[in-house]
């Protein structure tokens, strides 16, 4: 069981409106993932489900009971953090073993969860070192076992791969993934690579300012952003937005186009401009084009064979179907 | 910067740390060998340095006067009793400005501080009234009690810049994994504290074993420390630096002994979060 | 089983004394001592904090004659007329036993008695082709210290304290000054320092002391004199009548053959320039344990611990000048600087020290509560003068102003 | 970090240390007020009644006043300098790649754990004596005249005893400081061709600013209340009375607490016009 | 100017051989990159080059003259640190202007390329803050600033984007490629991100213990890796190894085959296998593909449209043409 429901929830730091009035239900076993950009209030938001800040006025009801007041060991929550937060004087298993101490579990309990933990986790090696003779991916693994024992009804993960490097990043998402697939369990996920977001996420939340800007499938805010803004975030590299008499042409104050949804050639396409910077990374290769006419910089996606220099004149077209309307408020024209 | 250093300048550097080093200990050096001279080498002139008839006398006449044992015991209990009884009110003090820091912590912090200023002749007479009223005077009690608010300003503020190196993140760990606030602040900040708390230790147990106004005035026989019994050598009739130097060495030499166990400690953790 | 802590002073006497102890544990099984040993000034802070604030932390102090009557007079200290009869009052010297009384009660127990004399060196007066007088003046004192100087050879004519304290050169000084017919203050209690007599004394003081004396006087303290008289590099030293035993003691002496001794000096006004003082037991009124503590303080100044003395260290060792009886024992007859000790005590007059009528009793201090304090700041102020930071006039200008600050504050 | 329950909790936490200075503050504060407005001479019987501000007045005109807060900032400034400066020089020695260099900070540090009766005592007979300390020794080895240290330089003497006792502390914390100075910053200004005194001047020294803040603040704290090194060598002559000892010298020599609890007064308030000086400079130095 | 030629330079700590005898050359005017993985020796190399460590041996010449033993302030190069390095206590005109004021440039000269600089770097808004007060990025560009005013003969970077976040990341990694489009300095790159070096390098040289594996374009290298290690390490996601009989049909111990050169269909192609994770990034979808029989997993990058889910099973086709070949030492076949 983990059903999250917020309901009015706000958030004040002082005189700082952080979270204005929210309303969210995360379904039972679902990958929940926040995104915004920095300071968006993903981690406040995620306090105040773990209880570890008071909400300012609203209420949330975890498994349809209100659990407004109740502190933060009383949820049913487990949380692993950013910095892991392990405990840097306990070995692997003492950390582990720790809220199960807390909840005074029977001493083979205890055992059995750790074995199993450490089973599933591939940790069994390392049970009697310490977190400091761990490298990053360890110590994550050892953050989520110490989440898994017990059993909560839900996960929450603020930014847990934000402080490994790039491949081992890659490899924890696909060990978080899959242990979602095998527990079952409601996590919710706050990150704000947007990668992770879509590779992970059952539902996405798009925040910013405290506001949700979009609540979806990741596929769905890829394909039918409901605004700017959204558009913008998810994607990468990000969306071009074009202004002015070539958006007008398609009834609509901005149009939006995919880097990966234009095509470039030496002498075709109804749109050209000089290729400012190439960037090969062998599989694709990214034209920084400048001098469209259009905007600033239209960035485009091509394969790994396509070779333009630095300078060269290209003609680009823009595959009409994957064209995103959006009107003076930055809001998806249907 | 990690360009090999050559042997010359590193021949310089020892040469000219070790020269400072022993002018800076040789005071100390000296007293010790003082101590086992006799009266009459002890003011020769020239003096002599390492060239002497070793003795013991000084000791022994040392020890027969005065119940070196029951000093040495008593500034034991005092130094370790009031460093031990600051650090549990400090702990909580600290950890409740280092994590729940609110607009008035560095006030108060720095008004902590400013009460080690009150001038402490100035206010003997109502802490000694105070005292008798209570029937403190002459007990190892009441100078713990005096010593340890003399030093908690120190206490707390050395706790509290090593406690704020320690991420919140932690502390909410074990919080959601069910830890009360006292499984918390036991199980899981005072182990991750330990070196800085044991440095916060040693600094108040030296500063509390070298206190010399309040241990004197406030103990006659039973509770007096060692600065007590180093007053009762400092200037018997005649000039007797042998004996002085012994009962010097034998005041010092405990902390000495463990300042130098564990200066690791101490070089590493005397902050008070000068460093960033 | 009764506790008496007792205050005492880390001098020589005082720490034989804690050695013999077991003679009166011995007698007195059901009782304890517990000491308290202190350097003079700790000593003196710690048992006047103690008594004025009624703390009670000790049950026997050791005080001086200074002390005494003001704390008598305060009720501060219980009566020791009721001591047994065998321990007789009535030997002790008169002097000594004046000092210690008020209104008829005997406050404290002299442990000893001194005066101060002049201890100089046979040899070097011989050499000199001089010779010392029983009774020398001053002027007899200069011409002597300055025959004896021998700067290159690092002998010094004459030692006297410099060191700044009412216990030290001030005692010194004050006793001189009655010799030289000057007062700390007049019958009004108006302060006299830096009227003509004091200035005549200060001056001849610095003159002996700038030409003949060692480097650093100002520093030099009873020990310091001692240490230096001891190691032969003073010609006279003028101090206190117990430095004899040090000076003569060839254990610590090098000199200890060729000392001899006279009175303190005189200008031929009718007053020596010598000082009374004795180190003294009395129980504070608020002790728990009063009778342990008489019995203590009846023991330690007993004839019988003199005899103790006697027997275990020597006649030379025993603490002196407080018993008509040593005096009359032919035994201590043999020992040197006796009969010039006991010529000392008897020169000294607590009640009328000086020259001129005063209104306070004391010779070499002025027994009111202040002058401890006010003594040391003159003290520090002439100390200052001696070390060369400012002149005789300078000094004690500001000594008379601070004095009558002091007195004012004080009410007078 | 901040649920409505922790910060109560950490109300709770603080309040015992928070009390128990504020009693140990309020109640003799209260009482040495109390006093200083009072003809208060134990030796003549106690309590004399109420007397205003005389004891104030008296305090500040008398004439060891102004001499004793001269003495005193002379003290502590002296102090701060010779220990800051050399603890500057030390920290940057101690920090060079040499042999034996866990024990030359022993060595070092050795003087902050001497009592300062035992200090005193041993610099006074054993260094500073003019006929028998080694200072005279060396003196006369040199064929100068040996100097009645605690007598004609009485101040620079206990300048320097101190200065002794508290440079191991200064080169404790500096050393701690130069150790966690950037070498990559090094590196850049030697890249940037910055010579070794360039780089001190630079980027060590104020690098260094807010240790020596801290240094400075600590051992003013310390340094304003210094007795015993005073007690031991000069006992305030020679123009080394500290307004501490001015009030030492009227409470406990002079027995006159009303006086010497008006002194107390402005002791408190000289130590916290030097604490303001001090606070305004560490608080703008450690929140920076 | 700005040519450097390492010649049979060694460098080792102790006894241990960091740098085992090597030579190299970099053009002027290049933009080399130094890649590889942790602790392989590429801090040390580019410290060697700077002057802030000495060679054990060999010889170090830039621009044709030997600067061996020349101090690092004489050698005219300019370095960027991966902490930036920046004086904290100096405002940010301050830092750029010190390497000028140690040279004892006219004020008014020091002005002008301040100036200048700032200009270019977007700075003249903050030139009075200090550091503290910037952002990572700024703080980026005022390290770089201080760089270039000392107009140096070849700039030195040591992963200087690694500690900002992955969107800055890709901006700083467009301005600096744009500042050497313009400057056309000699710059000398470390990371151990092969993105960077893809996009930004016009060499790059793959380092693996001290040791040079390859030098080249990063299109030679995406394409004709001389081992495997360099074929792993180029490309992203990583290149899939097979051995066993499948590489023996090649002639070769080991194939290797790039994720964006199989393509997967429900019924056609030779391998197939059962999708274990897929994810969808809008753009693309990459599945990990388990019961291959070929190796552990085989990663398959494909088009966003194309969908399948957890568990189904595929079948997979690699280019026949894109497919590596590799002895049993690992080597290239040609
Ligand atoms: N304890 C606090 N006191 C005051 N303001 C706070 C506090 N915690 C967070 N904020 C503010 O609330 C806002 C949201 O912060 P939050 O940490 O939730 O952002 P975030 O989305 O997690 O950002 P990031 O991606 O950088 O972690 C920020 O503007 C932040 O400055
Ligand atoms: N001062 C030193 N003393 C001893 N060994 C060193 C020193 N500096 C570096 N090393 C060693 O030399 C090797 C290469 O280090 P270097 O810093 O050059 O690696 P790197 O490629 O820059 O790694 P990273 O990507 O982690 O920065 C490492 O094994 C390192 O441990
Ligand atoms: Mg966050
Ligand atoms: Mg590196």
């Amino acid at each position: 069981m983990g059903q999250i429901q917020l309901n009015q929830v706000t958030k004040s730091f002082g005189a700082v409106e952080v979270i204005p009035p929210l309303d969210l239900t995360i379904e039972d076993g679902e990958f929940c993932v926040f995104v915004g950009p920095s300071g968006c209030g993903k981690s406040t938001l995620l306090r105040l489900i773990a209880g570890l800040e008071d909400v300012t006025s609203g209420h949330i009801a975890i498994d349809g009971n209100d659990a407004t007041m109740t502190p933060p060991a009383k949820r049913g929550l487990a949380m692993v953090f950013q910095s892991y937060a392990l405990y840097p004087h306990m070995s692997v298993r003492k950390n582990i073993a720790f809220p199960m101490k807390m909840a005074k579990l029977p001493e083979d309990e205890q055992k059995r969860r750790i074995d199993a933990a450490a089973q599933a986790l591939n940790l069994t090696d390392y049970l009697d070192r310490r977190p400091g003779q761990l490298s990053g991916g360890q110590r994550q693994r050892v953050a989520i076992g110490r989440a898994i024992v017990r059993e909560p009804s839900a996960f929450l993960f603020d930014e847990p791969l934000s402080n490994l490097d790039a491949a081992l990043r890659v490899g924890m998402r696909l060990e978080i993934s899959e242990l979602h697939e095998r527990l079952k369990t409601t996590m919710i996920y706050v990150t704000h690579d947007q990668v992770e977001a879509m590779t992970m996420a059952d539902k996405i939340v798009v925040l910013q300012a405290g506001l949700i800007e979009q609540v979806g499938s990741p596929l769905d805010l890829y394909h039918t952003p409901r605004n700017k803004f959204v558009a913008g975030f998810i994607g990468s590299p990000k969306m071009n937005f074009i202004e002015g008499p070539e958006a007008a042409k398609y009834d609509a104050h901005t149009i939006g186009i995919r880097p990966e949804h234009i095509t470039v050639s030496a002498d075709e396409g109804p749109w050209s401009g000089v290729v400012s910077v190439s960037e090969h990374l062998g599989s694709d290769t990214f034209f920084h084009i400048h001098e469209t006419g259009l905007a600033d910089t239209i960035t485009v996606r091509a394969d790994g064979e396509v070779n333009f220099r630095h300078g060269d004149r290209i003609r680009l077209s823009p595959r009409a179907d994957m064209i995103h309307r959006f009107d003076a408020e930055g809001l998806r024209i249907a | 910067m990690a360009r090999s250093v050559t042997q010359k300048r590193k021949i310089i550097n020892t040469a000219a740390a070790w020269s400072v080093g022993l002018l800076i200990f040789f005071p100390i050096l000296w007293t010790i060998l003082t101590s086992f001279k006799t009266e009459a080498q002890a003011i020769s002139d020239p003096p002599v340095f390492l060239a002497f008839d070793w003795t013991l006398e000084n000791y022994t006449v040392v020890l027969e006067r005065s119940d070196y044992m029951r000093f040495l015991w008593n500034s034991i209990i005092i130094a370790g009793g009031s460093t031990l009884l600051g650090i549990i009110i400090a702990i909580p003090a600290a950890w409740s400005m280092a994590f729940v820091p609110s607009k008035r912590t560095k006030d108060i912090l720095l008004w902590m501080l400013s009460t080690k200023m009150l001038p402490a002749v100035g206010v003997l007479y109502p802490i000694y009234l105070i005292f008798i009223k209570m029937g403190l005077l002459d007990s190892k009690i009441g100078l713990v009690v005096v010593l340890m608010l003399i030093n908690l300003p120190i206490i707390v503020w050395m706790l509290y810049t090593y406690f704020k190196e320690i991420p919140g993140e932690i502390l909410e760990a074990a919080r959601m994994d069910g830890a009360s606030l006292r499984e918390e602040v036991l199980y899981v900040l005072t182990p991750m504290a330990i070196p800085g708390i044991a440095s916060t230790v040693l600094l108040n147990v030296i500063l509390a074993w070298n206190e010399a106004f309040w241990t004197l005035n406030l103990t006659a026989a039973k509770a007096a420390p060692l600065t007590a019994f180093i007053a009762s050598y400092s200037s018997p009739e005649g000039l007797f630096y042998a004996k002085l130097s012994a009962a010097s060495t034998m005041a010092i030499a405990p902390i000495l002994i463990l300042g130098w166990f564990s200066q690791k400690q101490l070089v590493s953790g005397l902050t008070f979060g000068a460093v960033k | 089983e009764t506790t008496v802590t007792i205050a005492t002073v880390n001098n020589g006497d005082m720490i034989r004394m804690q050695g013999l102890t077991d003679d009166f544990t011995a007698q007195n099984p059901d009782i304890k001592l517990e000491w308290v040993t202190l350097e003079e000034n700790v000593l003196r802070q710690r048992v006047t904090q103690d008594i004025a604030a009624k703390g009670g932390q000790f049950d026997v102090m050791t005080i001086g004659t200074y002390e005494v009557p003001i704390w008598g007079k305060q009720g501060w200290l219980v009566s020791l007329n009721d001591l047994p009869d065998a321990w007789d009052a009535d030997d002790l010297l008169p002097a000594i036993r004046g000092g210690l009384t008020v209104d008829g009660e005997l406050y404290a127990a002299p442990f000893y008695g001194e005066s101060s004399m002049v201890m100089y060196r046979k040899d070097l007066m011989a050499a000199a082709g001089m010779e010392m007088p029983e009774a020398p003046t001053w002027d007899e004192i200069k011409a002597a210290a300055a025959a004896m100087t021998d700067k290159e050879g690092e002998v010094y004519g004459i030692c006297l304290r410099g060191k700044a304290g009412w216990g030290e050169n001030m005692a010194f000084l004050t006793a001189m000054s009655n010799s030289f017919g000057a007062r700390w203050f007049d019958e009004n209690w108006k302060p006299e320092l830096n009227g003509a007599e004091w200035t005549a004394t200060v001056n001849y003081y610095m003159d002996l002391m700038n030409n003949y004396g060692p480097p650093g006087a100002s520093t030099n303290g009873f020990n310091e004199n001692l240490s230096l008289f001891q190691q032969g590099k003073c010609g006279m030293w003028i101090d206190a009548t117990v430095a004899a035993s040090f000076v003569t003691n060839p254990k610590d002496s090098t000199v200890a053959d060729q000392v001899g001794f006279a009175l303190a000096p005189d200008n031929g006004m009718g007053k020596r320039g010598n000082w009374l003082w004795a180190w003294s037991l009395g129980i504070p009124a608020g002790s728990d344990a009063t009778d342990a503590a008489k019995k203590f303080v009846a023991w330690a100044t007993s004839k019988e611990y003199t005899a103790l003395v006697a027997s275990k260290e020597g006649w030379a060792n025993v603490p002196p000048g407080t018993r008509t009886s040593l005096y009359e024992n032919a035994e201590y007859a043999k020992v040197p600087f006796a009969a010039m000790t006991l010529g000392s005590i008897n020169a000294a007059d607590p009640t009328a020290p000086s020259v001129k009528p005063v209104p306070y009793t004391g010779v070499q201090f002025v027994a009111i509560p202040e002058f401890a304090g006010i003594a040391t700041q003159v003290g520090q102020e002439i100390s200052a003068a001696l070390a060369g930071q400012q002149t005789v006039e300078q000094a004690l200008d500001k000594a008379q102003m601070l004095t009558s600050e002091e007195m004012e504050a004080a009410g007078y | 970090m901040a649920t409505q329950h922790s910060r109560s909790a950490a109300r709770l936490m603080m309040a015992p240390a928070v009390i128990l200075l504020l009693g140990w503050m309020l109640v003799p504060l209260i009482m040495t007020l109390l006093f200083s407005f009072k003809k208060y001479l134990p030796l003549r019987g106690g309590d004399l009644g109420w007397v205003g501000f005389d004891n104030y007045i008296r305090f500040v005109t008398s004439s060891a006043f102004w001499p004793s807060v001269l003495t005193t900032l002379t003290i502590v400034g002296g102090v701060l300098v010779i220990t800051v400066v050399l603890g500057v020089f030390l920290a940057i020695l101690l920090n060079q790649p040499m042999w034996g260099q866990g024990i030359v900070r022993i060595l070092v540090i050795a003087p902050f754990f001497v009592m300062p009766t035992v200090s005193a005592l041993v610099w006074k007979n054993m260094f500073m004596d003019p006929v028998n300390g080694l200072f005279a020794h060396l003196w006369k080895f040199f064929g100068a005249e040996p100097v009645a240290w605690l007598s004609e330089a009485s101040l620079s003497s206990i300048v320097m005893i101190v200065s002794w006792q508290w440079l191991p502390f200064a080169t404790l914390i500096l050393l701690t400081a130069i150790q966690s100075l950037d070498s990559e910053q090094l590196e850049a200004s030697e890249m940037d061709g910055a010579p070794k005194l360039a780089q001190f001047g630079y980027i060590t020294l104020p690098h260094l600013g807010r240790a020596i803040t801290v240094v400075v603040l600590i051992q003013t704290i310390f340094l304003l209340s210094i007795f015993a090194e005073i007690f031991v060598t000069t006992q305030g002559s020679f123009g080394t009375r500290t307004l501490t000892y001015l009030i030492y010298q009227r409470v406990l020599e002079s027995q006159n607490v009303g006086l010497g609890s008006a002194g107390g007064v402005y002791a408190i308030i000289l130590a916290n016009i030097v604490a303001i000086f001090l606070m305004r400079m560490v608080g703008k130095n450690l929140d920076a």
